[in-house]
């Protein structure tokens, strides 16, 4: 019987235990435990789906027992079932190495409330994720847009208020262009249901409101993924929100947009019209190319390790749109593995930057000189998380990066792949001066000694770092579930 | 009308005046939802746009000041973006169905079985809410998480605090003169506020209403408390704790349904098999989740704004 | 053809006129009170979307069964909750960043942080 | 034809005190015209309720009352903290 | 029949007290003048339309309903303008003098 429930326990049992963790206010500790809890169940649950996903395809489950397209359905298939297992996975190490940092950073009345919000955001992305229902996402995404800016609103710094409004205004104006999409969507289907949507569009190509409906969602989808013009949002949210907080949403929140976008363009709108009727390839390409080339120059710059982080996080989302915008398989698998990979990297960079902030504060370069002789198992997962993120073989970022590189070398533009060449050298380089900053700088005389991050913190760096390498190592288990989604995503299209 | 205001309301840069210019904005909106056929709706943004949201924008006003400043940048670019849109938009609708018309794709696709079997599997004359709350029960169930969120982050924002920390700080006392006649009028009006929402909360299944309007009404009268006798006396009648700990009831209790009708073999939310008879479930279902719906909407509502007020009575 | 989508460019009209208000003005208030009126718009969209000339309120009566589509109403009754939930948020917000740096006109803020930054 | 009148005529009263609203000059006027406004929308919506045959609608309106004075009073209550301000800082 | 005529002229003086007042709103030279305005015409005119509907609707459940908004229409609406004044003239809004009425004229 469980099983059956499988994909509204995924979403049910975070959203249910998010009141239960806010009457908690009192005891912060156990709103933690609680929460860790329920990301490890969570974790349990996609794990358990993604095997049923194995054995018998697409899942669906029918909320209040209506029917698709008249009730809410939730479907996995597996795509989505690999971002579940991303979203819960970082979850479920992210939320229980948390305590400390948390403890550190946030007054004590606040804690509860903060793990109160990382639930309900947790909720809400993978609710995303799982949802086969139009308004549904629409609801989802505000909750998880919600819990971000309250979250974000929580560093210390004043300037997180700032970042977090900014964000605020930014966001709810892309949820409002989603809403303004899915209503010209209903306005000339009648329904809702992912799938029957894309059914009934089927008949509808040409027609200049489902134009513009397209424009629409992935402008606003754009603007929740911090596609490039649309990025100013990001790097302040970043920087300024609490560390734990920092490393949870730039694993998280950016890839579940993306899944979003994949999954309008190609399950809603198909393909055949994305591609051959809108073009869309010849925004994603361009705008992908310079947000790569252009946020990574940016991210050199940048004397706060947070922000040069955040930063390379939209060159990231740049190379994911270029692996969709090359229309092929192997390029939407890229874009699908960066998806998982850079979750993993970025999470065990944030991490480790927040063990650096536990101990040193304020995570600004020149701030760390000499740091890697007082903390060198933190700076060795840094420097492990900064590796994957360059792309160097034998972690998880460099297989993402082949398949790019091979998607390109397929389509014959080798632009492109001189462009992830080059990025990944800019990479080298602003990884470069953290490493030497740490490694090769004595500490500077009136800098107060610090000790090693706290273990738990520690260990789940390490074990995110490791993960990297594992996946790096042993590619062939993501691999084949990214290639597996994007030759059912593609069906029969060929560009 | 409804454009003459939005328009204005760009304009005039006194914010107490925009803010009641949005009220009014508001309810010409909810005007036109009542001759759109949207009972409902226009229940909702009254209450929510003319009402709450408008009490919050002017308890806010009281802290942040009143005045806008000349815009410093050239609107030039804003409008050029505002006007591509409104282009593509209105490229966009020159193919759309037309207004009105019954054969419309929306009409004839899903919408038809809720308006020709609903009274017999819900079993309630109200489509909307047999909609809200049974076929789309689920998207009604995160609006109530949405709403609970924003309690959250209105906490983690500002907090509420119970009592004033040194009676010296005053001001509100020392100050503002005492009303009589509005003290007099809110006690009749309360009661009676009170009572219609119990109606509005029970009367959903066959008008328009239900839990998330009575949970305003119900709000409304405790800010009208508020306003008449100040924020002490109102946390004093009800505690912030006790509102929390209510918001947080009313989700469990939205969610705990769902999970009581999947402990019977059911499906999430399917209420189906909370009674022997489904039409019977679908009644005790919607019953229960609509005063969830109400509990939560009406505390939360309440909390955000004693957060707002408390923070808008510190002096400055 | 012209007039049976009047309406619909009338939202246009307000929806521009929101979004414009959200973009263009520099106080954080008037910012939200345009993101409430660019909501307000869209939900007015969606609920011509769903009349029906002739058509009356989705409430079973007996003299009559042609209604108006009641999913529309069913959509917006969320998307209203979902914006107040916005709104109430982001008040909060500009209370705080009005207590944090004693403005909430945005180039005042965007100054100050700047010098922020410079000092850094 | 009644029906059309009365709301034109309810609708025109609606417009004059909206100009009001628009003109100001003073938060007062601007209130004032607020509440007339209000008040006309309550009998607005009870006359297009009666006469369209959906009585469902009178609940509206005593809402809409409700809500008008709620609102009334909140403006009158802020704006009156605000200027107590205004003199604390004079001060 | 009489029962028509009877509504039908309760709503006509109704819109005719409604159009005095907004009149009196608009071209009104001072604050205080202007509530005096709508206040005024503002209860005789909810009671014409409403006592006008209640005629068109029979006695049933509505009535009672329409009697409440009436009710609450009398007892809001002076309270507020009474709330409105005594802001305003707390505030320092002055009325306008005889002497400025002459410097009009």
């Amino acid at each position: 019987m469980t099983i059956g429930h499988l994909p509204a326990l995924q979403v049910v049992i975070p959203l249910l235990a998010a009141p239960v963790c806010f009457l908690l206010g009192r005891w912060p500790r156990l709103a933690w435990l609680l929460a860790s809890a329920v990301a490890w169940t969570t974790l349990v649950i996609a794990i358990g789906l993604w095997l049923q996903v194995r054995e018998g395809g697409t899942i669906s489950y029918a909320f209040g027992g209506w029917a698709p397209p008249w009730g809410i359905e939730y479907a996995v298939d597996r795509l989505n079932v690999l971002v579940l297992l991303i979203v819960s996975g970082i979850a479920a190490v992210i939320f229980s190495g948390s305590w400390e940092s948390v403890r550190q950073e946030i007054p004590e009345s606040r804690q509860a409330l903060l793990f109160t919000n990382l639930l309900l955001c947790l909720a809400g992305l993978l609710g995303i994720t799982i949802t086969g229902d139009a308004f549904n996402l629409f609801v989802l995404l505000e909750i998880s847009s919600l819990s971000t800016y309250a979250l974000i609103s929580l560093g210390r710094d004043r300037r997180a208020l700032t970042a977090s409004f900014q964000y605020l205004i930014m966001g709810t104006i892309g949820a409002t262009f989603i809403l303004i999409g899915v209503g010209i969507l209903y306005m000339l289907t009648g329904t809702l249901n992912m799938a029957d949507l894309a059914h009934r569009l089927g008949g509808l190509q040409g027609s200049r409101a489902m134009h513009t409906a397209y424009g629409f969602l992935v402008i606003g989808i754009g603007l929740k993924l911090a596609m490039f013009p649309l990025h100013l949002w990001l790097p302040n949210a970043y920087a300024y929100a609490p560390s734990v907080v920092s490393a949870f949403i730039a694993a998280t929140a950016t890839k579940v947009a993306v899944y979003v976008m994949v999954r309008y363009l190609y399950t809603v709108f198909g393909p055949e019209f994305a591609f051959s009727a809108m073009y869309v390839q010849w925004l994603f390409i361009p705008v992908g190319i310079i947000a790569v080339l252009f946020t990574s120059i940016v991210a050199l710059f940048q004397h706060d390790i947070k922000r040069m982080l955040a930063y390379s996080s939209v060159a990231q989302i740049g190379y994911m749109l270029v692996g969709i915008g090359l229309v092929n398989v192997t390029g939407l698998t890229g874009a699908l593995l960066h998806v998982f990979n850079h979750a993993l990297m970025k999470g065990a960079l944030f991490l480790a930057l927040a063990a650096i902030c536990f101990r040193i504060g304020n995570p600004r370069i020149e701030n760390i000189r000499g740091i890697a002789r007082q903390m060198p198992w933190t700076m060795a997962a840094f420097v492990g998380g900064g590796l994957s993120l360059i792309g160097v073989p034998l972690t998880a970022g460099f297989i993402s990066k082949w398949y790019l590189i091979l998607a390109a070398v397929e389509r014959g533009w080798w632009p492109v792949v001189a462009v992830v060449v080059i990025a990944s050298l800019i990479a080298v380089i602003y990884v470069w001066r953290v490493v030497e900053a740490a490694y090769l700088h004595p500490r500077p005389e009136d800098a107060e000694t610090v000790a090693e991050a706290p273990p738990a913190l520690l260990a789940v760096t390490w074990a995110l770092v490791l993960a990297n390498v594992w996946f790096g190592v042993n590619p062939g288990l993501v691999t084949s579930l990214a290639s597996g989604a994007a030759e059912a995503l593609f069906g029969g299209y060929l560009p | 009308m409804l454009c003459m205001t939005a328009l204005v309301v760009v304009y005039v840069r006194h914010l107490f005046s925009v803010v009641m210019l949005f009220g009014i904005y508001s309810l010409l909106s909810a005007l036109i939802f009542v001759v759109l056929d949207a009972a409902d709706v226009a229940f909702t943004e009254a209450a929510v746009g003319a009402g709450v949201s408008t009490v919050f924008m002017l308890a806010t006003l009281v802290s942040t000041g009143r005045q806008e400043k000349a815009p410093a940048h050239s609107p030039l670019l804003p409008l050029a973006v505002v006007t591509v849109t409104g282009a593509a938009l209105i490229w966009g609708t020159l193919d759309m169905p037309h207004f009105g018309d019954p054969g419309n794709p929306v009409h004839v696709h899903v919408a038809d079985r809720y308006i020709q079997e609903s009274p017999d599997e819900i079993g309630i004359p109200n489509m909307v809410t047999s909609v809200l709350a049974s076929y789309r029960g689920y998207d009604t169930m995160g609006e109530v998480i949405v709403i609970f969120t924003a309690l959250v982050g209105v906490l983690s924002l500002l907090g509420v605090r119970e009592r004033r920390e040194n009676p010296v700080h005053r001001t509100g006392e020392r100050h503002s003169r005492p009303y009589p006649v509005l003290q007099v009028m809110a006690l009749l009006l309360i009661p009676f506020i009170l009572v219609f929402a119990l109606y509005v909360q029970f009367h959903g299944d066959f008008g328009p209403g239900g839990g998330f309007q009575a949970g305003v009404i119900f709000a409304a009268a405790i800010i009208l408390y508020t306003l008449t006798f100040g924020l002490d006396d109102a946390t004093a009648l009800l505690p912030v704790k006790l509102i929390c700990m209510l918001a947080a009831a009313g989700v469990l209790l939205y969610g705990g349904t769902g999970v009581v009708s999947m402990l019977l073999g059911g499906n999430y939310l399917d209420y189906d098999v909370l009674a022997h008879d489904p039409v019977h479930g679908q009644h005790y279902g919607i019953l229960v989740i609509e005063l969830g719906v109400g509990i939560t909407v009406s505390t939360v509502m309440i909390a955000i704004f004693l957060a707002l007020v408390s923070r808008a009575e510190r002096p400055r | 053809m012209g007039f049976s989508l009047f309406n619909y460019w009338v939202v246009i009209l307000l929806m521009m006129a929101g979004f414009y208000t959200v973009i263009a003005s520099g106080n954080l208030v008037k910012k939200i009170v345009g993101l409430n009126i660019f909501q307000t718009s869209v939900f007015i969209m969606y609920i011509s979307i769903g009349k029906v000339f002739g058509g009356s309120v989705p409430i079973l009566a007996a003299n009559t069964d042609l209604y108006s589509n009641p999913l529309p109403h069913v959509l917006i009754l969320t998307a209203i909750v979902v914006g107040v939930a916005t709104t109430s948020l982001a008040l909060s917000l500009a209370i705080r960043i009005r207590e944090a740096y004693g403005t909430v006109e945005e180039n005042d803020i965007l100054e100050i942080s700047r010098r922020e930054d410079d000092e850094e | 034809m009644v029906l059309a009148i009365t709301i034109g005529a309810l609708l025109a009263i609606m417009l004059l005190a909206l100009a009001r609203a628009l003109a100001g000059p003073k938060v007062y006027d601007r209130i004032l015209a607020m509440n007339m406004f209000g008040t006309k929308t309550v009998l607005l919506i009870a006359v297009y309720g009666i006469f369209t045959d959906s009585p469902s609608l009178v609940d509206l309106s005593i809402f809409y009352a409700l809500i008008n004075f709620i609102g009334v009073i909140a403006v009158l209550k802020f704006i009156e903290r605000v200027e107590e301000y205004d003199e604390v800082v004079e001060r | 029949m009489i029962v028509d005529i009877i509504s039908t002229a309760l709503f006509m003086i109704g819109c005719l007290l409604g159009l005095t007042g907004a009149w009196g709103l608009l071209s009104f030279p001072d604050f205080y003048t202007r509530v005096h305005a709508a206040s005024i015409t503002d209860t005789l005119c909810a009671a014409c339309f409403v006592s006008g509907l209640m005629l068109q609707t029979g006695w049933s459940l509505v009535t009672v309903k329409l009697l409440m908004v009436l009710l609450l229409l009398w007892l809001t609406s002076p309270a507020s303008s009474h709330a409105l004044v005594r802001a305003a003239h707390h505030a320092g809004l002055r009325a306008m003098t005889w002497s400025f009425l002459g410097d009009r004229s």
